[in-house]
């Protein structure tokens, strides 16, 4: 723990402690059913409720929204006070705090850009859970192509009508709040110039949701249909025309989520510790897998990979030492580190044994059949936000210089 | 290696009658919306469909013409398994076949008399073999322990398929520290003996079936179990690669028709290299499954299993479980956003490779036999 | 053995045990330099006149050319026998019959369409190993794309005028002829039909040769540059504008040499239990390697990989055992095998420990040096006659109809 | 891997002037046709550059401050000798640092005296540890024996570095059951001793060297040889794959160049993804190596080599050793014909990583080593 401008590193080390003792007593029981690993596996009405109580609970006890202002709800604090609570969250392996479009995009956007007003209606219920906020950006066919998106928003006195549809929104049954990217001006000249940005009510008239079933089995997106949808001319962010810039800018506060600056522990990570757990008490052939020599050569090759993967965050920190080739670890770290988890959990299952076959909701299955979950909810990572075979043009092209397809 | 390697594939007339009824049979069966009717059924067959299986005579494939079999040898329904892999039709018919190759090749005449008429007739059986996750366990915690003429049973048994419809267990024991194969009826069970997983691969269907308490009489004890085991587990391989080749090709055919239908950036997806190519590679691993099997399928025999035959199935095994644990997952992938819902088929798939990885054995463990066979 | 048409098996394998006889009591002895596995890899005058010899007292012993016709020097035999004289051949992995592009290539085209006089004038000399063929198809910045063709031949009277180049000549500089295909017609509506086939004098003015090094340091291909060459007008094979045919038609003979129709075993071909041989004799940790878990576990990889591929030739035999992809086999078998070898060659170098680092030329390298200079000439086939690259798009839209890149 | 991942990588000013001064020379000093030009020669190195080196004060980057060096650490190497890599530049330096670390690590206070002084100033040392070609072996079978006050050596030592221009072997021997390392001078020597390899890299030098015969004093046999031969070990291993990290980078610019120029079927190749992924994958295999080396570097020390340190050291290795063989192997093919010629860069790489992978433990090797340190 380094020292931080104005605040004692005693001050800071005895609230770390203070953290640690507040999770101890307060992390909640195995709730006897699996636990989502990210925002987007909330798939049933009581995982939900299991993670709202668990929110409120981290927000009225102070550890979450620890930097956001006093007066909407938020502890007016140090950012690096919220770092320290969601590490030692994250350390112990608590629940998520779940609403990460409403903690992460849309209050750190209302905070630094949102007018009195939004201040007022949106961040408080963002930060007790009771206000759940979807994300309305992608749309069918379109993938992650942000310019042709075709939803459109027609001004019509004091109301936008909305009309289209968005697919993969998250908790999309469940929120109360959208922010919505949609075109109010189709004949911009650059096609990005036409999108607006809106923090739209979910409750609006003419919006229905489909919830869509995932390869697990599971929810947590639905897709979206907006039909004649009017909604007060108020829930335009900004201004006309400029939803891409502000788009572009909620999608910057991603990494500040993780970094705590909303605070909650969006993603509950695995590492290859949890994998080593599995090999060490499995028997294959008769012996202890974690004996077998191919395994542990498989293992290593994981660990390497692994420990190259997080030693690049650092590396990255020293530019001589990434003089060729600059952006090279910052474009390669979603193909690589998405990559890395799906064949490392894929592999998780070959250490199981005949137990790989049995999945959630078996009380034989190994971790409650996390892995084999874990690993089908991968490919939202290698397809979403750029499918990896997009990934390694985008390095080939804009790491190496290669032409283009 | 040192030995010659067998390079032996034939295929014949009646085999190749087979394969064409059986792939008729399967299309016309089991199309993709009357796969995911049985996803939540409690059986995961359809018993109209598993019927005329057996009245086409594909439960008496193999068995002796005594006991009303057709004695066509385990390899005929190589062909039959893999048109089911193909269309994920699922029925009994793999642990049935299993159960029954034990009992025809390591029962007495009266064994045989007694249980192969009723398993031609369509019987089911199936195998009890699994005490923990590992296949290739040696030992078995399963007793069979003697007071006066009767014998006792003591252990549970995981993950044995089929076991809520089976009629009859082939059970994994051991008497006085040897081995033992011992045949319990269903209806010796216990109440609750049976307790149903939860499956990743929803078409299949498996229990974990306590024995404890059961007895039976010597006659229930195969008179040369130990001795066929592992000819049995290698079988139970070979089926078990013939499904998954099977399901392969159907995970292959679904990749190409989306990628010759779908379009991204004004161009078919399937037109890009980084999709085209990973696609012949699954074509190509699942060409050598299929060969593999057919090669296995050639050397099986009704009498004990050659070192080649052993040599064959395990990487028959080996082979078709890598095939589709990468066409399953490529699949997902290749479909993009499509490929992460349950609507789309790949989810089939991925879940189907997960099931038959491990099942008799995965391909390390396959590998590690065959290290021994070939290099020693 | 099968019982062949008229002949009776004692006859043939007694046939087998004589050749078998002659092998051990002819075979060279060790020349003392690493002999070449396929006849693109003859470098060197010392190696050239090693194998000439040989070829000659092979065919002279009467084991060559055993199909061919008895007045130009051949057996007038049963192809059978020429296949048995092979197999032992191969078995005993006697050096290689070198003068490949002569008798796989020219030899069955003259004798299947070829004049009197060409085959008075050609045949004999091919078998003797006296005169030695090239092959004139490939050009520089063309790959194997032949109807981009740009040598030109101009028919002036009694001859034609040749200029241009061509590039991966084997043995260009020892040959005494080439088959060679020009364009005689640059008009031509469909560029294959302005094409000629040519059985041209390499000793003819203006005929430049210049060797190619290869990547392993050895030579065995040249570039050929014709500059204002005149040969005679009876150079020309069959038609003008037929060349294209003739050269596919040529290409056919490829297989037939190895089966035998010409005889001489062209590739001295190893297998995976060559690398096994590795393995036995090696210390890796202080251990055997051979009981290695992991180098068993890739060593059986790749004997799966072998096996499948031996398997799939007689699988192909099974029309309905292909059914679904009737041209898999047939369209894959390159990329397989090419790919296999080059992995497996590869991988023999990692088995070597410290000794991977000799060169051929070194006494103590393992084989000479063999695994070493095989991975690296390996290239020439995941390169040569349509790159790996190609190949899995000829799979991909061939067998697969996936649509063109 | 209970333990807490260590992940620290730092780098100071002077590293970073060591290695934009290491650039520059390397560029400098060895442009392809330079290295071209010594392919074939005696030496296999340019001495005016060596002595270039010298003055710059290179070999004694890690040299203790009274023995006339600047006392940088060996960590300072890992930037020069990336550099070198990446314009295969080759020289003594990796094998003459390797052994000035033993005499440095393993000598007392005179033995330290006698040799680094002149090591500093450029003297020309090696290493001589194989028996065999198993670099992972734990014994030897080269004796050291004594009569009276004299000891005398008995074994051939092969593919010793740079021996033929070495001034002194390092040579690794048993003395009563013990193993020892010893200082032998290139002069004590029999005629014939030193016997050339013909090596796959026409950049490096190797030869067997045979010390039968050559007789010591006590004073050249090093203070604590046993104890820091493991370490010694790892800094090889750690050298080696900074200079293979340098060279897959210099593999990956020629592919670049040739993907960017090279057109085919009337487009540039490197749009085809058959090509653009697999580069893409050197980039990345070759940045986890080169974060590797230079976490190993942060690591190491003078004192006895930490258990952090020997992992990071392992698994530098390992991956640079693997990046550089995908490296070299993609360079020659998809440079296509061109790539099949000599006249062709990608054959320098490609021999580079058959030369590169065992030195000092191949991938395999480590990895072994790897898993009982974060497995067990």
């Amino acid at each position: 723990m380094t020292e931080h401008q104005g605040i004692e590193s005693g001050e800071l080390s005895d609230f770390r402690k203070g953290v640690a003792d507040w999770i101890k007593h307060n992390t909640p029981a195995d709730p006897g059913f699996l636990l989502p690993q990210t925002f987007m596996e909330v798939g049933s009405e009581q995982v939900l409720s299991f993670l709202r109580e668990w929110q409120h609970k981290v927000w009225s006890s102070g550890y979450l929204g620890m930097a956001w202002p006093k007066e909407y709800g938020g502890g007016g604090m140090p950012r690096i006070f919220q770092q320290i609570a969601d590490e030692e969250m994250k350390k112990a392996r608590v629940p998520i705090c779940f609403n990460v479009i409403g903690l992460g995009w849309a209050g750190p956007l209302i905070i630094d850009t949102g007018t009195d007003f939004e201040k007022e209606t949106y961040l408080k219920g963002i930060l007790s859970g009771e206000d759940i906020w979807c994300q309305g950006f992608s749309e069918p066919n379109h993938g992650s192509d942000l310019g042709s998106i075709q939803t459109r928003a027609e001004r019509d006195d004091n109301e936008y009508i909305i009309n289209g549809s968005k697919i993969w929104t998250t908790m999309g049954n469940y929120a109360k709040y959208m922010i919505l990217l949609a075109r109010t001006d189709s004949q911009a000249e650059r096609r990005y110039n036409g999108l607006s940005f809106f923090l739209a009510p979910m409750d609006a008239k003419g919006i229905t949701t489909s919830p869509i079933q995932k390869l697990t089995g599971d929810y947590g997106f639905t897709e979206t249909f907006f039909d004649d949808v009017r909604i007060p001319a108020s829930c335009l962010m900004g201004e006309e025309g400029h939803g891409w810039r502000i788009a572009m800018q909620t999608l910057q506060y991603e990494r500040g989520a993780e970094a705590g600056a909303a605070g909650g522990v969006a993603i509950l990570s695995t590492v290859m510790n949890d994998l080593l757990r599995i090999a060490k008490d499995v028997q294959r052939d008769g012996e202890p897998l974690m004996q077998d020599p191919v395994t542990r050569d498989n293992l290593v090759k994981f660990l390497i990979e692994e420990q190259a993967l997080y030693l690049a965050e650092n590396r990255v920190k020293i530019p001589a030492l990434c003089a060729d080739y600059p952006n090279s670890v910052a474009l390669s770290t979603k193909l690589r580190g998405t990559e890395f988890f799906r064949r490392m959990r894929q592999y998780a299952l070959t250490l199981q044994g005949a137990s790989s076959a049995l999945y959630v909701g078996d009380e034989d299955a190994v971790e409650g059949g996390f892995w084999q979950r874990a690993y089908m909810n991968n490919f939202s990572t290698t397809i979403g936000g750029g499918t990896s075979q997009i990934q390694a043009n985008i390095i080939g092209e804009h790491v190496l210089g290669l032409p283009k397809d | 290696m040192t030995r010659t390697a067998n390079l032996s594939i034939e295929f014949s007339d009646e085999q190749a009658m087979i394969l064409a009824s059986a792939k008729d049979f399967c299309r016309d069966k089991s199309d993709i919306n009357a796969v995911r009717a049985l996803l939540k059924s409690d059986t995961g067959f359809n018993s109209d469909v598993w019927n005329e299986m057996i009245a086409l005579g594909w439960t008496g494939l193999y068995l002796p013409e005594q006991h009303g079999g057709s004695e066509m040898g385990i390899g005929a329904t190589i062909p039959l398994v893999e048109s089911m892999g193909r269309h994920l039709l699922s029925t009994p018919f793999i642990s049935s076949t299993i159960a029954a190759q034990a009992i025809m090749r390591g029962g007495s005449e009266e064994q045989q008399a007694k249980w192969l008429p009723a398993l031609a007739k369509g019987a089911i059986g199936t195998m009890a073999l699994l005490d923990n996750e590992d296949w290739g366990a040696t030992d078995t915690s399963c007793l069979l322990s003697t007071e006066g003429n009767n014998f006792t049973l003591q252990g549970k048994k995981l993950l044995v398929n089929d076991a809520a419809v089976a009629d009859f267990f082939v059970v994994l024991t051991k008497y006085q520290d040897s081995i033992a194969l011992v045949v319990v009826e269903a209806t010796q069970l216990a109440n609750n003996a049976i307790s149903n997983r939860t499956l990743v691969d929803e078409t299949k269907r498996a229990a974990n079936v306590d024995f404890t308490g059961v007895t039976i009489e010597s006659a229930a004890i195969l008179a040369k179990g130990a001795e066929i085991l592992p000819d049995v587990r290698l079988i139970g391989a070979l089926l078990i690669a013939a499904e998954a080749t099977g399901c392969a090709a159907a995970a292959l055919d679904t990749v190409v028709d989306y990628l010759t239908t779908r379009k991204q950036f004004g161009r078919l997806i399937g037109s890009y290299q980084s999709l085209k190519h990973p696609t012949v590679e699954i074509l190509i691993q699942m060409d050598s499954a299929r060969t593999l099997i057919y090669h296995a399928a050639t050397l099986i025999g009704d009498g004990k299993l050659s070192e080649d035959t052993e040599i064959a199935c395990r990487m028959a095994k080996a082979q078709a479980a890598e095939a589709l644990s990468f066409a399953g997952d490529r699949a997902v992938q290749f479909h993009g956003g499509m490929g992460f819902t349950y609507d789309c088929d790949a989810m089939l798939y991925i879940r189907r490779a997960q099931w038959s990885q491990h099942q008799y054995g995965d391909p390390q463990h396959h590998r590690k036999l065959l290290a021994s066979l070939l290099l020693d």
